[in-house]
């Protein structure tokens, strides 16, 4: 131990300080600049998948237009409509409760499939 | 300031540029992480290999030892465990402690499905020689077939480790993506009328029936195959504490807190060992070929021998059931459920799909026990 | 990489392959009869160990009826059946209960007896 | 065709003809398992034990590398932390953030008796001498006598590694075997008034005292005998976990997945040690022998020297409680209760057993650092 | 008779009469479980490493290998994880798997002042290499000044193993001592109106950020300096799984028995390491004066950075976030909250700290891998 | 394997099972001491923590007693009385609830904070 400031030129301490600090402050802004860039970028790609989606889907509506019967609107009497609502209500349940499965089945993957298919099978037995 | 520049230079940034290598690695790792994330396709294991390949390919001067290849690194101690093939048959002792086997003891017909489709095991072995791999390598490409990816592991590790990197991610590659490859063979082998067929529900299997299963498997196993001995021993270790009922503690453990420690590093560390250097080479491609058609072959074989032992019996089997046997546990089987369901979506097939599926992964690892004592060097 | 049948046939791989799908395919085979084979072994086992217990109760019945006094079946009135019934309805379902706690007990084994009988005393002493 | 049949003649069928050793050390195997289910004797260390003796006796060719006596294979890496003595430890880091104390601190009296239990150690040391074993040998097969498994293998591994499958073997079976090699000795010890005799309920213990006590008792173990300083250190720390009350989540992992992982591998691979090649030697037998005579010995010298303390003693000590002082927690303290209860059903002994029992592991480990200290080798 | 007293002369008792180093480091190990229990002090840290010493110190003769230092010794091969530095990355991965990023992803602008506060490590280097250490020790030393223990021990395992305890002793006591340390710099440099500054509340992150956060930080930060790689790998690894929603079971195992079976036995070997005889030299004292050193400027750079940010910023921050920037997370961001409270109790500064807080964690790991890559011997 | 006492004498097997049961005697004995004599030992600590404080308190009070105006006590109506004794005890509470809570904070230590901050933040931005 002998303290000199000698040990520091010769080890070029300062440099090394100066560097790490700009190397440090490189990273950490490089990723504030990440951060702050990304809502924005996320926005802007979803509005052109969003764009994407409502051309495909505007398409689809002129190509089934073209195909359906001349008269068709007048004949939507309000049963159907409901029916109509109903039936699309449905579906958007099954859908929402048919995602909610998967994602609950994948947090414990393997283990509930696994073991689920012998309870299914004792169920089935029983039944 | 020198240093500065220097630093800059010996940066990934600067070294990036003379390894373009690297930088597809690093895209593919990204790619598997959001087919995790976004199509879920075993996000358990893809998310680790995908990240673990980002981690690997960051480029850095020699004289740091920091990737799984370079000894002393924290990377190559982790990686150690696969080397020396410890983590799969952890995996397989919590596998064990995880899986009913009830389906297959209530209907043990349906085992000879998971025989059936390790001929793609084979077939590959064949084609890779062919193509001119060694013996040794040649059999640890085949196992890619047997789609089990703690087999693949074992199996290389022992017979060609120089190709680990690609065949274990080979593996998981295409047992991710089995929801892709199988159901146009399935549909291409089978007809309406064989897709519609129902299978009686399994009887009740008693509790006597799942403690004995495991000790008889084992054995019959083991003394066939001794090379089996590890892998068939933990897993059948493993339904044994399940099923015994006195040591739950023990199993719960075995398919929580340990089997996920393992499966985390274990992904991690295949994933890190795709370096660009040792990972993008012609080998690596001819060896995704072989897996592709490995996967075909075993999936068609399964098919094919189920529609064969319809011919002998009776009660006749859906014969979407044979394309299960590749294992790909469960992802294989979930794919015969979703094809039935097209035709028939009062048919669930999930439950007697798991029968030839974890028949399959028994059936892998005799085969990667053969294989092993077969073409061991030495 | 050299393309060639002549790799194959150099390392047997035609052999390597038919040895090795003939293994595979016995050892399923075998493990397919063992467990069709189980329940009906298991089976006849039971059976066999029931047969003995009943004529060991067989015996012990005999024995005895041979001690009790001569007139005993006559003096069991309503009463006393309607007891001894429920004596052992009480009885099994104390062992059903004590089989049940005993598993119990055993599933986090040291746990609970080396934590549990500490929880005792401090019971012990505020009662 | 060739290839068939041989690979036949090197299946475990073909070998075991010429290994009836192994046959019957899998026979061992089945019982082990058939006990731990059937009767519930220590489930958790039978079954582990007997599933790898199972396993470990299957026959395999040479040139493979499958057994824990085989160098690079799995089992031996996992075996590793036998002969190490990593897992000992660690399970005492789990069993101290399990084990509650206060009975122990409320009735200080009753630590002696876990120290009388410890003559079973150094009789059967004499007796082994005596029989021609090695000092080192006779030091390790003693310690069977402290019914503490960890402790024993922990010995072992340092004295006498040539031996660690029989001793712990021994070691596990008689602490399975506890609750039908006491019983006779305690009846035959004691009268029915002593069987009768009943404890006062013990007092209230303060956080304060609980948190001391590991701390405590861990420097003057530790300046007694360093030997023992890494088992009792480890059972003190956890202990310490568990009592600081600030590191609740630490000792949760300590005395969940940590010790089940452990013993888990800990199990199967003692049971893996026992191939029938070095295990079914004559020495094993002796050791067998020597380990009855200890268990005997142990539960005597508790029973007699709580007698002795009576003489001296006005509020007398029901004498049962001295045979819980073997250790072989818990099972001994559950004897205790039971033997008691069958004189007075409401006897409540466990409680008071358990002060002996955890002493009894705390009087084993301090002994077996002063063997190691006296006996070790160079 | 003569053993018993050669016994009494081997014991720690007659041996601690030579070894007065010993017991001044077990009163330290005690006085840090009292801290860790009495006061609360970092006591998943503190009680680990104060039991560690207490074990570490015991003397024992020198044929017993039973120390961290000892060849084949239990304690040797669980150190092995501090000194390959594979512990280090394990907890990172469970830190990653638990920390919560949103608030920083919420306000980017407050990231800057987790790399302000590294100007500690750095300035404490230069302090070293004036007093003479040698560059890789400076640089070992210096890195106490990030307040990150695994960092500090990740560093000084590759830098100055040497000086790996009394540096990660140090490390981890200042981190306790935050709530000592920070506050009377943070009254000193700044004034009540700064003090009174409420900060906007943060706005919501999408999850579709949160996931994208880990990979891009990761690249951008191993590009820069890969000597940060394994550490920081791990982190956006642990942060990856948690953030996906498809890999729960991984992250709950990784931040639950993963990092607490690790702590565990990091805490309690780096405790153990404090051998008096290596542990109370010169250099040591230097050591803890240049740590603490390091923390006062690294909260002083914090503020400091902070309040020259607020003259280029309309919406100010409260300069107390500056002393968030040395991580030691999350003391340091509960001390600003309280520092805050004490002149506004309505202030809730917590969840704004988070942000610096845990930007320190990444800044110290990348001053760590700049460290390593220039000082790295050979 | 030759069976003989001399194998004993020679590995002076006596000595060592003497001096063993000597030192577990020790050892155990003073583990026994230690643990009768803890109660003791912190029962007086703690008295003399309790009058050090005591006396403390009693300074404080004479220190405020001399610094009150001149006749405070006669003022202490009940209700005084009972709205100091209500804050007492609300203090006491208010500690006891704090000291728990701080303990459970402590329980999951890092993870709660981490996480909880950021929930924080999902609370703030939604109110
Ligand atoms: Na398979
Ligand atoms: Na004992
Ligand atoms: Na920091």
């Amino acid at each position: 131990m002998d303290f000199s400031f000698q040990n520091v030129t010769n080890a070029d301490g300062i440099g090394i300080a100066i560097t790490g600090m700009a190397i440090v402050f490189s990273g950490l802004v490089l990723i504030s600049l990440y951060i702050a860039s990304m809502p924005k970028l996320l926005n802007r790609m979803e509005k052109e998948v969003a764009k994407k989606q409502a051309r495909k889907a505007a398409k689809k509506a002129k190509v089934a237009a073209a195909a359906a019967p001349a008269k068709p609107v007048t004949e939507l009497t309000d049963e159907m409509m409901a029916a109509i609502a109903f039936v699309i209500r449905a579906e958007k349940e099954y859908e929402d409760a048919e995602d909610h499965q998967r994602i609950t089945v994948q947090h414990d993957d393997a283990s509930t499939v696994w073991a689920v298919t012998g309870r299914l099978r004792n169920l089935s037995t029983r039944m | 300031m020198d240093m500065l520049i220097n630093f800059f230079q010996q940066s990934g940034f600067a070294l990036l540029a003379d390894n373009w290598g690297n930088v597809i690695m690093i895209v593919i790792g990204c790619v598997f992480i959001y087919l995790a994330i976004a199509k879920e396709y075993e996000p358990l294991l893809l998310l680790p290999i995908g990240f673990g390949a980002v981690v690997g390919n960051i480029p850095y001067i020699e004289s740091m030892a920091l990737g799984v290849y370079d000894d002393g690194s924290v990377l190559r101690y982790l990686y150690m465990g696969v080397t020396q093939g410890i983590y799969p048959p952890l995996i397989f002792l919590g596998i064990g402690a995880m899986t009913d086997f009830s389906t297959m003891l209530s209907n043990p017909k349906l085992v000879l499905l998971g025989a059936a489709a390790q001929m793609g095991i084979f077939l590959t072995l064949i084609g890779a020689l062919f193509i001119g791999f060694t013996p040794g390598e040649a059999g640890a490409i085949g196992i890619i077939g047997g789609a089990d990816g703690p087999t693949a592991i074992f199996l290389s590790a022992k017979l060609a480790p120089n190709l680990l990197g690609p065949i274990a991610i080979a593996a998981y590659s295409y047992m991710a993506l089995v929801p892709v490859i199988q159901p146009p063979i399935m549909k291409l082998l089978t007809n309406k009328k064989e897709r519609l067929i129902r299978m009686k529900p399994p009887r009740q299997v008693s509790k006597r029936e799942k403690i004995l299963f495991p000790i008889g498997t084992f054995l019959i196993c083991a003394m066939l195959a001794p090379g089996a001995l590890t892998l068939l021993g933990m897993l059948c270790f493993g339904n044994l504490l399940k099923e015994s009922g006195v040591t739950e503690r023990l199993a719960n453990t075995a398919r929580n807190a340990l089997i996920d420690s393992v499966t985390i590093i274990l992904g991690f560390c295949v994933g890190a060992s795709t370096q660009a250097q040792t990972f993008l080479t012609p080998k690596s491609l001819f060896i995704f070929f072989l897996g592709a058609v490995s996967f075909a072959v075993a999936t068609a074989s399964g098919l094919i021998f189920a529609k064969v032992m319809n011919l002998f019996l009776k009660d006749k089997i859906n014969p979407l059931l044979g394309a299960a046997g590749v294992s790909a546990v469960p992802d294989s089987a979930r794919v015969v459920q979703h094809v039935g369901q097209k035709e028939d979506p009062n048919n669930f097939l999930l439950m007697h799909a798991m029968a030839p599926n974890v028949a399959g992964v028994i059936g892998s690892a005799i085969a990667a026990g053969i294989l092993w004592s077969v073409l061991v060097p030495g």
